[in-house]
């Protein structure tokens, strides 16, 4: 079945905090093709806005067919998607990419910032030991109570509020946490923090990357970045972010 | 009711082709798109090595359109042979290939190891604006294209389509010239050079500073062009630049298009090209057109 | 704070002025707009004799932007003078008197007739796309326009700016002569040549088939060319096309302008210049900037 | 006080039939400023529309400060347009153009097609004796019950399913119509009639232009027509339809 491009019902909008958006989305049958890492494609309601709005999948209800997607006020388009209120149809194309391939082994799952929403549905679907590390700016720390039945969780925040002051490394070092595969999800620097950290002791790592997209389905070529490894498109060095990921394992990509 | 067209003695079902580089090869669209619906698929470019295009960002929204410096990235012709070609010609479809280079002979290779192909018609990329030696230079000066021009029909074995650049004083005096050296067809626009500045970070925002503006905003100027083009010469025109819907398809074709191409629009809906396609067919059950050529250059 | 900028010796008190022809002579917005608030008003072309313009219809919507093809519609420098100067100078405006013609000598002409009058800068429209003989012949070749140029600034007793037209190949070379020939500053972009269709009518929408595309759906094309003529040339440079918002406006004057002309956007938005100039006071205090000239050009 | 340009509240949107449009708009001051043959410049919530859409009034509340539109879906923005529930805003610029200049002798008023609702508030107003004549493509006379308080009112529809077959004149003819002054608004090949028989019959017309906008408020000169006089603007012969219109009398103008 694969891939849709359906007209999706918002069922529901809530604003978690200044700058922060909790949406639940009738998606039908993409609900059940989705896994955690995913991604969906969404357009909204504007004509002078042509390209779609990648938001990671926070969390999928099969049953229901929903997909959950918590996103930051990011610039105009996101702006307006928090304008929508339930009852809004958007158009939705996805799933999309690749996902976090699941492992048995004890997981470290790292999030900072808006990548924290698409570890959550990991978090549910991981069926292994867990510790969760999240980073945040400030003393708002989104979807924080939602992480803590399926690990242990500890936090960060750059201006030391709450948890570890510093970022996530910071506090997978300070707290000493334990692990065999790194799943994360992050800003750049975090991620070469934690491609770093995971070469430093041995770790697998699978890292969910961005970058601006047109098509989002290995189309334009738009969404490269270095891999080590020849890609299967274009015979260079150069994984479509859409397509190839978001997720690669980190030892496959420079950042 | 008919939509067949033809270009350069080749058959199209429809006069619906894509975008150049916007609908990658096929592949990717045709969970979405039963191929051997449209009237043909163009290739994204492709050269005689592979190249690894620009460094990112690549794209850029802007108001009613967007920006692009994918540099031409592609695998080059061996792959194109290998897998693309293959797979288009299983999926029934009709076959542009679009080919770029860095110097005239880079064209004569791809042309010249595509001439036992199942490429249908060859579309000659001198307008590319995201690449230093991407062609542009060919683009913009009539005595250039003619050159270049000259030398790709004398090597081609399939039909060639020049597509020419927007970014030019004079159209008229491009489409002349290419018709004169013996270019079957013609496609235009290419993009339209712009670029986007941001300013919270106070930097461009591509990586390569200026691309290639693309998408419904560039369409006054697409048809424009493409109508001053086909007061000029004879040989069928491929008019893209904007189309979203089949009424701006229409538009072309009326400015006297034979066909036309969709190409950001397949970034809005992947299926931009079926829906412009049912379009037309609708537009002509409403008005009793018979045969899509009674529209081909209908307004003068 | 700092808003204040200079244009060939005129200050203007802040760097936004309005883009000729879509903001009258000033008095119809006057009751939406402090003419004197803003950076300068800037008015619709004017020639030697009154010009009644092309026929209707003038102006077609387009995805994100309009086309116009009003042809110049003046009442003669005359009336300017007698009716417009003393209006704009009575509401504290400082004034750039946008001029046309068909001929070197309607241009000088209208230039004589201001060199006594209240008009503290010429823009000259060497672009119009809408009149045959509009004065686009001199914008579209470097030496024309170099010669209008040089005949214009020995006869003019003001600054002038000489205004160039996005549909070239080359916008530096534009640029280059008009500075090499002694122009004091330099506008771009005006509108690029479009036409649309209606397909229903299959006719042309505008009375004059093609006409000049403005608004935001150009604003990519003009910051990339306002970039590279200030990358080219030392006098300064007003920017515009497609300016809606403050935030487009700092985009020009990163690019290196240092003015800019709110255009299309007063058609959206009748306040639409206050509110640019006041979006630019907040970005400004928002990143504790002192004076506006530090962003003047600052992304290279 | 003039020209306004506000976000207008829509009160009421309601279909009247297949594809007219009737919406009242919380406007305030302006609908104490406005008069009849005036028309306001409505914006559509679209990025890709940057033009305004000029709606004439069709209904005017001073104490509640609304206005009433009747419009035609004609294309993209009308159709957007309709689309809004109440509850929504929208910017509208007005009142724009002079509207009609209100005699005391017997009055015509002859609406066409999408012509028809500024005649209404006319109706309402204008203190005198008057005939009213409506032309219509078919039998949906929208609209018609409303103008039958405020004096005769005669119909003509194209296809001859109501009133007279045939158009505004053949009405005026057939029914004999009286009055001395002529108040008209609709399609271009009306008007010509209009003129004509005002022209025929020695009556003073006045008649409501349309033409392709940009401004809406006199300095684009997009939107002109051929008049007779030179114009106090360009000093040429183009009255511009937005503010020395949209109102002229019939010989001052050429069609
Ligand atoms: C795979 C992937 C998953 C993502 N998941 C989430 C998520 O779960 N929650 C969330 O809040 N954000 C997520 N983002 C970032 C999100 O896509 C951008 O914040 C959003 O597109 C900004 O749109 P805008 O219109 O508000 O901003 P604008 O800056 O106005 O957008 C203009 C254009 O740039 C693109 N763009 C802007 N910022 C980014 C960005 N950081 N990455 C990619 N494209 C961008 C937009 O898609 C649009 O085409 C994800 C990005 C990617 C690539
Ligand atoms: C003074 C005046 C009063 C009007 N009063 C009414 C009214 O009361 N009710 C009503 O239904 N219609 C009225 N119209 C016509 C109405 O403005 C158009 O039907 C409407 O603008 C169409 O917009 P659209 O987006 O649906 O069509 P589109 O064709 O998509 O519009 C594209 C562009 O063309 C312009 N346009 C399209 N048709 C016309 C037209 N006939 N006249 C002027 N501009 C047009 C639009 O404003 C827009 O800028 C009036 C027009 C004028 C000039
Ligand atoms: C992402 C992207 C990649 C493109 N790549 C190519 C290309 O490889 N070769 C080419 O001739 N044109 C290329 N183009 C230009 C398109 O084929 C087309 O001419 C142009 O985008 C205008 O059409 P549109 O507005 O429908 O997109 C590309 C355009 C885009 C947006
Ligand atoms: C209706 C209209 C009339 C114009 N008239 C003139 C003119 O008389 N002289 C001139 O130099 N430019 C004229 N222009 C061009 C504008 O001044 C400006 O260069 C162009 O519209 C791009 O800016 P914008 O996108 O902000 O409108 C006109 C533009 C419009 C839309
Ligand atoms: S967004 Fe098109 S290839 Fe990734
Ligand atoms: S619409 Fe601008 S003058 Fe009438």
């Amino acid at each position: 079945m694969g891939k849709q491009n359906i007209k999706a019902e918002i069922l529901s909008q809530k604003k978690l905090s200044a700058d922060i958006f909790d949406m639940t989305l009738n998606v039908g049958d993409m609900a059940r093709e989705a896994v955690p890492g995913q991604f969906v494609s969404v357009y909204v309601n504007d004509g002078s806005k042509l390209l779609p709005r990648p938001v990671s999948i926070c969390g999928i209800d099969r049953e229901q067919g929903t997909i959950r997607l918590v996103y930051r006020i990011a610039g105009r388009g996101t702006e307006l998607l928090s304008t929508y209120e339930a009852g809004t149809r958007i158009n939705v194309l996805g799933p999309l990419g690749n996902g976090f391939t699941m492992k048995k082994e004890k997981a470290i799952l790292i999030g900072g910032g808006i990548g924290i929403p698409p570890m959550l549905e990991l978090a549910k679907q991981l069926g292994c030991e867990k510790n969760i590390v999240l980073g945040y700016r400030d003393q708002d720390t989104f979807l924080k109570e939602e992480f803590e039945p399926y690990g242990d969780v500890y936090v960060s925040t750059e201006d030391g509020s709450v948890g570890t002051k510093g970022n996530v490394i910071d506090a997978v070092r300070e707290q000493a946490v334990q692990g065999a595969v790194i799943y994360a999800c992050g800003p750049t620097p975090m991620l070469k923090g934690v491609k770093a950290y995971a070469a430093e002791m041995g770790l697998e790592a699978q890292i969910s990357l961005e970058e601006r997209m047109a098509c989002g389905i290995g189309a334009c070529l738009a969404c490269v970045c270095k891999s080590k490894e020849v890609d299967g498109h274009t015979h260079v060095h150069n994984k479509r972010v859409c397509k190839d990921g978001p997720v690669f394992d980190a030892k496959e990509v420079e950042l | 009711m008919n939509l067949g067209v033809e270009i350069a003695g080749v058959s199209l079902k429809n006069p619906v082709t894509t975008g150049s580089g916007t609908f990658g090869s096929g592949e990717e669209y045709s969970e979405f798109v039963d191929l051997s619906s449209l009237g043909a698929v163009t290739t994204k470019g492709v050269a005689n090595v592979p190249w690894p295009g620009n460094p990112t960002p690549r794209v850029a929204e802007t108001y009613g359109g967007m920006l692009n410096a994918v540099g031409l990235q592609n695998p080059g012709v061996d792959v194109m042979i290998k897998r693309d070609l293959p797979f288009l010609k299983e999926a029934g479809a009709t076959v542009i290939v679009n080919v770029c280079g860095k110097t005239t002979e880079d064209y004569l290779e791809v042309v010249e190891r595509l001439s036992d192909q199942p490429a249908d018609l060859l579309e000659i990329n001198v307008s590319c604006p995201n690449v230093k030696e991407g062609g542009i230079a060919f683009g913009q000066d009539p005595k250039a294209l003619y050159e270049i021009t000259k030398a790709v029909k004398a090597k081609a074995k399939q039909p060639i389509i020049m597509k020419l650049s927007p970014n030019v004083t004079d159209i008229k005096e491009m489409a002349k010239a290419a018709e004169a050296a013996g270019s079957d067809a013609l496609s235009l626009i290419n993009t339209l050079t712009g670029m986007k500045i941001d300013i919270e970070k106070r930097d461009f925002l591509l990586a390569n500073k200026t691309g290639g503006l693309s998408g419904p905003a560039i369409k006054p100027v697409a048809v424009r062009m493409v109508y001053e083009v086909c007061s000029t010469v004879k040989i069928p025109v491929i008019g893209m630049g904007g189309i979203l819907t089949a009424e701006d398809a229409l538009e072309f074709i009326m400015a006297g298009a034979a066909a036309v191409a969709v190409g950001t629009a397949n970034f809005t809906d992947p299926c931009a090209t079926v829906k412009v396609i049912e379009g037309i067919k609708s537009y002509m059950e409403r008005h009793n057109i018979e045969d899509i050529r009674e529209l081909i250059g209908c307004v003068k």
